[in-house]
Formats: C-alpha cells, structure tokens, sequence
C-alpha cells in the first residue's frame, strides 16, 4: 500500500450548546466566550430574534410587491450574529448579499437595509459609516477585497483586522481561493467565515466541495476550524479566536460555520422542487433560536417577561422596516447619471443632456427644468 | 404549428440537440434538478440524465474550461451563463481558448461550444442580473454572436448554433422568456434559414430600424405606431451580431437612406458604433442623415427603480426615428 | 529637458507618484526585485520596500481584487498586468467591481485604482503578448481609458491617472519602450493638459487622421510622407480613448472634412468604429467621404512571421489616406 | 490552546535515486518501477540526453536569431521524462510551454516542437496525432482543459486518463483551484502534475504558496504525492500510481515534483537579477542528468560505447533540429486569415478580399493573382 497524503486529520465540529440547549464545555473554546453573562446571552437571542423578525417582514413585503427580491437567511442567525457580534467597530466586513443579520448587529439603519432590495439604489449604506462594505452579488469577489484591506491594515500597522463572509457554493470560485493564497502568503489579517448552509440556490453542498469545507484551507497554510454554525457560543468563540490571532500578526483564519438555509434561496426560488422535506425537518430540530431560547430556558432566564419584551421590540422594528419600505421616496430619473465617475465626464454628461431635453420634449415639467439647468 | 413561449421553445430546441447527437451535454449551475433558474432546461436531466445534462460546480471559468475540453474529446457542450453578468469569470478561457483554439491548432482541434446567456433588463432584478455583454464577444475574433427575438428562431437557431463547429454566443433576451409565438417544432434546422442571416421583421420604405433580441419587439411595436403618422419603418432583426449581414442591413439602407440602431447596451462602443460605421463605409453615398443611435446610456446597469429611463423604448425610439428622417425631435435646435 | 526612452519615462512618473503620495502602491507580478518583464519598475522596489512596490502571487483576478481592497482602505493601488494578454483573468473584478464600485456605493468609495497594460503587438512574441484589448475597456462604464505615445506624455499622464479618483486603463505601447524622447521632469501634472484631451500630433488640413499609441508615430511619420505629395494630414492623438476628446476631433474634421481612424485592435467593435459613429453623428454635413479605418484584421493576433501583415503600417495607413481623399487606392473599383 | 487543523501531516519527499546515484528502496513506490530494467534505465538516460540536447540547441538557435524565443527545461528532465514515459498512447496530455521533453517522448516532430517558437504558428503539432495538446500560454487554463476532457473520458466508459503539467507558480491561479474542485466534484480520471521548479520568472515559490505545494489538493479531496523531481524512478513511480488510480476509476491525483530551474525563465530572461548563485549552484548537484549517470554507472552499465552512442544520437538530433528550423517556410500572408473559423465568414472574407487587393496594388504578384482567385 501507498501512503499518500489523502486529507487531512480533524477534530470534528466544535459545540458549546447542543440542539437541547444544554451547555457543554470544551476546554479550549470556554475560555473565548467566559464572558459572556446572562446579559450577553439575552441580547444574542434579542438579537436572532430581531434578525429573524426582520427576514419575515421583509419577505412579507417581497410577497406584497413592496420588495424587488429578498435572500432570507432564516437558519442562519446564530451564525450571523455570533459572528458579527464580536467583530468590533474598527475592523472592517466584507459580505455578501445574505448578511442582512450582520448589517443589522453593525448598526445598519433600517431603510438602508432594504433599500437596494427595493430597487432603489445599487446599495443600501455608506460602507464607511459601518465598516461593512456594500454587499456583494458576484460570489467570491468580495473574498479578495477583504484580503486587499488586510493588506492594507498591514501597511498601516493597524491591529484592527478584515472578516468576510461567503457561502459553501462560493468556494468553489477562482477568486476564493486565490484570496486565500493571497492572505497566507502576506499572513495579513483577515478572517475567511464560510457560512456553509448546505446549498448553493439548487446545488448540495456536496457538489462543490468533496471534503469538508474546513479542510481546505489548510493546505494553503491557513489553519481553519469547523464550528457548529447553529450554535451562537461556538459561532463567538471561533471567531474570537481568529480575530483576536489577526489582529496580534498571526495572520489569517478560516472558519466554517456550518448551518442550514431553511428558507428558499430568495424569494423568487421554489426550494420544493430539488430539496428533500426530511432534510428540512432534521435540520428544524437544530434551529439556533430554540437552541438559545433553551438554553435561556434552562438558566431560568426566559421568563415571560423577556418574551414579551423581546417580541416588542422585534415588533417595533418590523413596523419601522415596513414604514421605511413604503415611505421611501423613488429616486429621480436624473439619479441613473449620477455617480458613474467622480469626475465630469463629457460622454455622460452629453448623453444625460439629450436624455433630459427628451424628457422635456414628453411634456415632463420636472424634465423640463432640468434640461435648461446645469447638467451636474 | 404549436403555440409555446420563448422559453419553451429553447427548452424544446435544446432536447432535439440532445436526441440527435449523442455528444451534446448540458453544463452550468442550477440546470439539472432545478431545470434552471429561467426553467429552460426544465425535465432535461430527468430524461437524459446526468452526463448529458450536469450540474457544475459554481465556477464560471471551471464550467467554461472543462467544456473546452470536453469538446476537445468530441464532445459538443452547451454551457448555460446562469445571468450575463455571471459570464466575466469565464471570460479569460472564452477569449483565449474557446475564441483561439481553431486558429491556434490551424484548424486541428474544433470547439463547438454554445455559450447560452440569457441577458438584457427590464426584469426588475437587482445588479449584475440584466446586462447587455455582447460587444465584449462581437468584437473577439473567432467567436460567432446570435442572439434570438421570437420563440420560431429561439427554437430553431438554437440547434443551429449547437451543430455549428465554431463557438457560438447564444444572447436570449430574458425578459420576453414568457412571450408566447408560434412554432414550427416540425422545422428542420439545416434547411431553415442560417442563423448568420438578418432578418425583415417588418418591411418600410422610409427608415431602416435596426435592432436584435429583447428590442425586436419594441421595434414592431414602433413600427406600427409610426405607421399611423404615416412613417414607413423597416425594422431588421439582426440575428446574428458576428458577422453582421451587412448585405441584408446594406439592401434596406439603399433604399430608405435613413438608419437608426437601438439596443439595450451601452452606446460607446456598442454593436450600433460597429453597425454605423460599416453602414456609413459601404452606404455614404445613400445615406440622408447620419446613423441614429438610441440606446441604453453609458452606466453600470441601474438598479431597478431606474431601468425605464435606461431602456430604450417605443417613445425614444421613434424620436430617433424622428431624427434620422430630419422630423422635429427632442435633439432639434441642438448643433451638432 | 531630458533625453529619456519611453520606459525610463514611465518609471520617472511612477517614482514621483510614489514620492509624493505614501499611499500610492505598485503592484504585479515580477515587479520588485526584477523591476518588470520591461523593466518599467527597476530599482522602486529597492528605493521604496516591500510595502510600496509588491510583487504578487501569480493570479491576476487576485491582484485586482486585492487592489479593490487596498483602494477601499484609501490605498491608490498602481497595477502591472504583465502583457496585455493576461488581463483577462482579472475581467471580472474590472468589470464588475472597478468600475462599478462608486455607482454601486452612490458616490462613497472611490477607487482610484491605476491599471498598466504593456500593449500591442510588433515585438515578435508569442499568443498573448501583443494583443490591443482596449476596446472591451472602453465599452465599460465607470472606467477611464488612456494611451499614451511619447516619453512625455507617459511621463505626465502616468501621473494624472495614479492622482485621478476614478479608475484608469493606462495603455502603453510596449513596442515604443525604448523610444527616446525628450522629458521635462519638472513638469506639473496638475498644470500640464489633461490626460482626458486628445493633442495635435501634426497639424494639417486635407484630411484628419485619428490614432493613440503605438500608431502615432506611424501616423505622423505617414503625415511626413504624404507631405510629399501635397497632401496635408492632420494626426490626432486621442490620448483618451474613454471618453474620447470629441471637441478636438470634430473641428479638426470640419476643416479637412476627411477621417481615416487607424488602430492595431481588430476593426470589428474597436475603437474606431466608436469614433467613426460618432464622428458621424456630429459632422455628418462636414463630410465628404464615409470615415476610413484602417485597422487589424478580424483575427486572433497571429504568429509573429505574420504581424507586419496584421499590424496597420505606413503604406496602408496612406491607402487609407487616399480612399478618404477618393484617390486612386487598392478599393478602387471596388463598389461599396 | 486551541487546538486546530493548521495543515497536513506529510510522508516526506519520495526518492528512490539519491543525488550520487545510489539506488534506495521505497517498499511503497518500488514495485510500480520493478519493471524497469537496465534497457529501460539506459533508454531513460538516453531521452533525458537528448532533451538536454535540444534544448542547447533550441537556446542556441535563439541566440543566432533563428528562434523568437525558447523556454529552457534544463534541470526538469527527469520530471519531464520519468512522467511522460508512463503515460501511455491513449492517454491525453495537456501541458504548458515548457514541456518540451514532455513532446520529444510523445513523438511530437522535431520542426513541430520549434514551429511556435520560431513564429511560424500559434502551436506547432496536431493534437490528435500525439494525444498532446498545443501548449498552453495563459498560466493554468490547460488544467480546466484536462479535467473536462477527464470528464468526457468518464461519460465514454474509457479506461484511459489525462494528465495536465503546470508549474509552481500556477497553483496561485483560480482556474487551476477550480480544476481541482471540478476534478474531485466528478472524480475523473485526470492526474494533475505540477513541477515545483522554485520559480515563477523572477518570484520565489515561497510567493505562491505558504506551505509545500504537495499538501495543496488533499483540501479539496484529492490525493497527493511529493515526489523528488529530479529522480527519474520516483517520478515514474508516482505518474504510474496516478495514472492506474485514474483508469481504474479511483479519481484524480495530485502529483508534486520538486524539482529546479537552472536555466533563465525564457531566452528573454536574466535570473542574475533576482537568483542567489548558490541556489544554482546547491542544484546543480541534484542534476537529474548527473543522477541517472551515476545510477548507470554504479550499475556498471555507463561504458564509453554507450556514452559515445548516446552522445551522436543527441547530436544527430541537434542537426535535424537545426535543419528543420533554418529550413522553415515562412509563412504566406493569407495565412493570415486561415482558420480564424471553420465556418465562412463574411467579415473575414471582405478583409481578406481587400487585403490582397491592397498588397496587388504594392505590387506583389502572388498577392495579385490571389486577388483574382477564390478567397478562401
Ligand atoms: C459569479 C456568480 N455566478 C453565479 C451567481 C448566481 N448565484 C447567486 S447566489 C448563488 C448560490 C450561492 O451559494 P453560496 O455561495 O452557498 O451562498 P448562499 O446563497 O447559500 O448564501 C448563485 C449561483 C452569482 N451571483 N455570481
Ligand atoms: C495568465 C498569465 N499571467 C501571466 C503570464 C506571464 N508568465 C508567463 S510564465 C510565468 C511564470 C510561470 O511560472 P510557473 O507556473 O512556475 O511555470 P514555469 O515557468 O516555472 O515553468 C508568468 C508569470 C502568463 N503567461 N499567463
Ligand atoms: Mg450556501
Ligand atoms: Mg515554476
């Protein structure tokens, strides 16, 4: 027989609370979530609450024709926020477009949530005003910004550090990888979070990667881990972990936090056509909510009281989701010139010229205006 | 004749490819089990399995260079481009190995490759979902560019694009998927006609309208209101985008003097500068004002709430119209 | 004013953008210790360390979406694509994050991100290291496009598009690098013309001929030649190919009422037939022949025992000349 | 401490010919070479002399103007060589640029290894005549290529495989990480063989990847070797591993062959501007040349008839070499236009049209009378 290489040795998912709620120690992770107090606890599952609170509404607003489209992320909240939770305000996110749970932990206005699921910008925020960039559509892409701007902190001497986050279908991409090797042979810091959520809108997660996803990377020289992605402590402690090794020189980290979709892929997918249901049921028994909620349970901590006030709040915010959805004004048809350079540029300026005179020409008075005035 | 919609008769165009020859596989993401994010290749795998129909990876560039070497094994792969904002990935494998390979082996190795893309807006989608890339290929040498305006051609230039041994961009407007038309599913592609011949959508005397996939439609439509001022249109269906036949293009200019070009992509550099260009060079003499071009601007897509403005439609396309026959336009008054 | 080869002129430029800016990065493959294939980067890596000149694994996709980074972190990345072949990897990332991100974001990031493509064919390489990919720039909104053809220029406009905040193409004729040329080093780029006018390379008045890169000296050296048969050319060096320096163009066609563009890029969707339409548009009342382009082929770029074929040169540029003036020329005769 | 996946266990570099010819058991690796006789070993010799030998000659050539350019292998033979040897007829061979020796063993024809690097073509032979395909530019793209024509051998029930040769510097490219996902995803009989020779141009491996090349695919699945690239035994043994695995059905494989550039990158290059001599030089005692002499000899096989032999089949093809490469047609100019498609195209026919008009109207007769003629 040959000894060969053939993969790589594992120490298997890392849990700090089973799907009963029951905490479990694990001596080399307990020490990154030792903190975390009854307080903490209640605002994580405030949080996931929140978050999944926000996806209903949103997608009730798709359903009603007030959203273009929506990517709900229910499933995936504990690995949204335990993540993003820890992340702190220097360090800078690069998403993808399912992150709406980190946009929210981040401090992401309501309307700007939504605003490009709308169809009312391209983006929803100022990247700089939440060091979280806008979200991204081309899978992967974002994997090399992330490492561009740990290149950056690098140069900067900084001892904040990059986190993006991607799917289990993007690692499939050219680009993912070569952020990899990028981040191992600079050692800058940036932090790789795979949300593996077991599909890629159609496509089991089995398809993209033959192996576990954790052991990937690796074999670019960067260590990784595996956590339970439904499992808000683990989902913390891992990415302490990581953040705090980049942020100190040690370079980058991979995790995969592996979790579920249980929703469609957005809100235009039919998931009952490729999916088996039972899939769906093993999976519901994993929830993260229940798992924290039991957990609360279980510390005495869910009182009736906190359910009250967390269901208030997350109430409230829906209320003001759907308000800012439906108040948001319509943005005017001068708006599609606008930002394509910094700097005037005379094809466009032209072009929006004999756009704004045919305006006029249709007998729009706005238009009219507009074509006598500046054209910038 | 059978009533279907435009993507049902790709959807049937494709199974006849997969019928005839045996070397003809499906590739991209999404097209086996789901049929598709569009359905196009809906109950495809079911029936012909899954070498013949396969799932890829999520990896443009992947799905594009295994398909060059598939089809340097003999095999004919059809690749489907889930959005045209998706195709960038693989653009580096389709211009220096699908586009270059014939020349590059001097005609030994052959790579007939259909790139499917269903492409252009006015669907409401969100950035990167509703392109107009073509002029990224018409203008890679070694590459054929169709793209199809009704169910009849999507159905039949389908299978002409698969059983041509050179690559071929295959542009289906995505947003006239659930137009129904009229389809002759008895047709036999080898004797209809070429996908490299345009098409008289609807015959004018007055002004030559040239325009292909998604504006086909929108041309007719403006076509026939024109008609009620008395304005003759010709509205040409390009069909194919690489080569242009100029000689059908060329025919209608001679005699209506005036042309005008709409398309959804960008003005600079678009397929309308090649169509101007080359019109004006061989028909100078006959032409009555210069070439009009209306088209979308030259932005990143917009995001929804804005396509409208970005789309030419029926209004701005007869003010072209209006301006190539020298009629009181939006533009009169303006020098130049 | 110094005595200075092209290349050496490029990297005076960068020196100083690198002196003056500490966030001005330099990346690429082989640029540091071996300061380049060209040599463009000589000795900045030794002068400015590891940090400010970085020689980057060999992924191209991966250098431009790291730069993106690098520029989202306020960083102006200055990117050497190693020949004008290998951009395509790094497509992509252009296409769909360059020059997209600041329409994306409304305004908020900005990423004035340099791209540097040694360009264009006629130093008797290999595929893939002499092709003219500009035109697929130039069809992409968001980003600026510039050529640069004397050791001055280059000097300057290397410059102006490293402080500019929007994204730049910065093509540079690799066939001229060891052109020489005088530099005046003091100049200031902010004062000198902007990279986005197109210059008068030789005034004339019989018939405009319009160029960039490496076919400016060409065209200029044609200009001296048909002087001596009476005809007055007048070269105009585009400099900017997006957006192209219109003013400049149309008054000089409204003197001479002649245009012959001429570019190494295949005819077909280049650059040319962009100004040709566009030209058309503005003077069609000025002219008195269709525009002329006199280009390369519609092929692959071909093996180097074959470039001179391929490559537009002086002889062909004054046939074109003369089809624009309806002189005796090798169409003659030929309808159409 | 945490205790995580930071990278792969590896079984060390495989060697079966140490550096001074001295012949070392491997019970795992020697029965896939126990085969190789002393007929074999001495034909091994004598390909690996005359690859050496047309590669002197190529450089040569270049230097004298009679070649645009040439990539050098000296040092790869025994990479090049052991590997090519074992893949059989029916197998189907993708290569980059520098895999000359590959083509010497694969029967490409003198005229035809040279064509491309004189500028007389874009590639030099038929693929189908050698099962090898044109050599490949763009840094990785024939690993796409190998996979998917594995893919096709898989659908058509073969029992042959392809194999794909890249270098170091490569394995930072996207498409060759997504050969690798593609090629465990399907598990296809493809072998991907990289030859590590430190260098990508001017930059060091250590640029490209953080850890050995080796421990790269099983991340994603796939087993690997590292092999000792400049011991033809080893090599062979590995390939012939690889290639059984393939055609039986057992996927792919990776193989790593370390072994050195001692020459420029190309005729164009100057490696004094970023090598250490010393690296050279340490090298140069690993000279797989060397090795295989000194395994002869120590086997008493290495007499003055066979080097006498050895030496005039290498000049002889050196001669033949030269031969065809001065003796060369240069190309017709309507060359040009051949082959763009297989189909006629109307665009390409006008521009050929006009062109020999244009060069008849230099006064060229050939091109005159081909004015005349049919256009294609
Ligand atoms: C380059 C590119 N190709 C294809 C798509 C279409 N697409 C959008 S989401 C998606 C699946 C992504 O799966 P994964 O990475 O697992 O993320 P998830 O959606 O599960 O969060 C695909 C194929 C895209 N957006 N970009
Ligand atoms: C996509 C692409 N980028 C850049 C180049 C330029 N280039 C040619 S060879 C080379 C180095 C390749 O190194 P390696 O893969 O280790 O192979 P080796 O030359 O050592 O055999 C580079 C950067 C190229 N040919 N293709
Ligand atoms: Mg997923
Ligand atoms: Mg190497």
């Amino acid at each position: 027989m040959i000894t060969e290489h053939k993969g790589a040795r594992h120490p298997g998912l890392v849990q700090l609370i089973t799907p009963d709620g029951e905490r479990v120690s694990h001596p080399e992770y307990d020490p990154w979530v030792q903190d975390v107090g009854d307080d903490q606890l209640v605002g994580l599952y405030t949080d996931m609450v929140i978050v999944r609170r926000i996806d209903t509404e949103a997608t009730a607003l798709q359903r009603q024709g007030e959203l273009a489209l929506w990517p709900p992320l229910l499933g995936q909240e504990a690995a949204q926020v335990g993540s993003a939770r820890v992340v702190r305000t220097e360090d800078f996110i690069f998403s993808s477009y399912r992150e709406n749970g980190v946009a929210w932990c981040r401090g992401v206005e309501l309307p700007d949530i939504i605003r490009m699921w709308r169809g009312n910008a391209a983006s929803g925020w100022d990247p700089y005003t939440v060091n979280m960039a806008a979200p991204q559509i081309i899978i992967g892409a974002q994997t090399l910004h992330a490492t561009g701007y740990a290149m950056g902190i690098q140069f900067d001497g900084a001892d904040t550090a990059a986190i993006t986050y991607f799917g289990d279908g993007a690692t499939s991409q050219g680009d993912v990888n070569e952020a990899l090797v990028f981040a191992a042979s600079f050692q800058v810091p940036v932090v790789f979070f795979c949300q593996n959520n077991h599909w890629a809108i159609s496509e089991p997660v089995a398809l993209q990667a033959h192996t576990r996803i954790a052991d990937r990377a690796p074999g670019f020289g960067i260590p990784s881990m595996q956590v339970d992605g439904n499992d808000v402590l683990a989902v913390m402690a891992a990415t302490r972990i990581a953040m705090d090794r980049a942020r100190r020189g040690g370079g980058p980290t991979f995790i995969e936090a592996v979790t579920y979709r249980m929703g469609p892929h957005t809100t235009a997918d039919d998931p009952t056509r490729y999916r088996d249901p039972n899939e769906l049921e093993d999976w519901a028994a994993k929830d993260p909510l229940k798992r924290v909620k039991a957990l609360l349970e279980r510390k005495g901590l869910l009182t009736d009281q906190l359910l009250d006030e967390v269901e208030g709040k997350a109430n409230d915010v829906a209320r003001q989701l759907r308000k800012a959805c439906v108040e948001m004004p319509d943005p005017a048809p001068s708006d599609v010139f606008r930002h394509v350079y910094s700097t005037p540029n005379t094809w466009l300026d032209r072009q929006e010229e004999h756009y704004s005179r045919y305006l006029a020409s249709l007998g729009d008075p706005a238009a009219a205006n507009q074509a006598e005035g500046a054209t910038r | 004749m059978t009533t279907m919609t435009f993507g049902a008769a790709i959807n049937a165009g494709l199974r006849k490819s997969l019928e005839n020859d045996p070397k003809v596989v499906l590739m991209g993401e999404d097209i086996g089990t789901l049929g598709g994010v569009f359905r196009i290749t809906d109950g495809l795998q079911k029936d012909f399995g899954k070498h013949r129909v396969i799932d890829t990876p999520l990896a443009e560039s992947g799905i594009m260079g295994t398909a060059v070497g598939l089809a340097y094994r003999g095999y004919r792969p059809v690749v489907e481009i889930q959005f045209d904002g998706f195709i960038y990935p693989a653009f580096d494998q389709i211009v220096c190995q699908v586009a270059k390979m014939h020349y590059r082996t001097r005609g030994a190795v052959t790579l007939p490759i259909t790139i499917r893309v269903p492409f252009g807006g006015g669907i409401g989608s969100p950035e990167h979902h509703s392109e107009s890339p073509e002029a990224y290929f018409t203008h890679t040498s070694g590459l054929r560019v169709v793209s199809v305006s009704n169910p009849q051609d999507a159905y039949t230039m389908v299978q002409q694009a698969i059983s041509c041994n050179d690559p071929v961009l295959f542009f289906e407007p995505k947003r006239r998927y659930h137009d129904k038309g009229e389809v002759d599913l008895g047709i036999d592609p080898a004797s209809a006609p070429d996908m490299g011949s345009a098409a008289v959508a609807t015959p004018g005397t007055d002004v030559t309208l040239v325009t292909y996939g998604p504006l086909v439609k929108t041309a007719r439509d403006a076509a026939l209101a024109a008609a009620d001022d008395g304005i003759s249109i010709e509205v040409i269906d390009l069909r194919s985008l690489s080569p242009v036949d100029y000689s059908t293009v060329e025919a209608s200019v001679r005699k209506t003097g005036r042309l005008v070009i709409t398309h959804e992509a960008g003005q600079s550099g678009g397929v309308g500068a090649e169509v101007a260009a080359s019109i004006t060079e061989r028909c100078f003499h006959y032409l009555e004002s210069a070439p009009v071009r209306v088209t979308g601007f030259d932005i990143p897509y917009p995001y929804s709430k804005l396509e409208m403005h970005h789309l030419p439609d029926l209004d701005r396309i007869l003010d072209g119209v209006d301006r190539a026959l020298n009629r009181p336009n939006s533009l009169s008054g303006l020098e130049g």
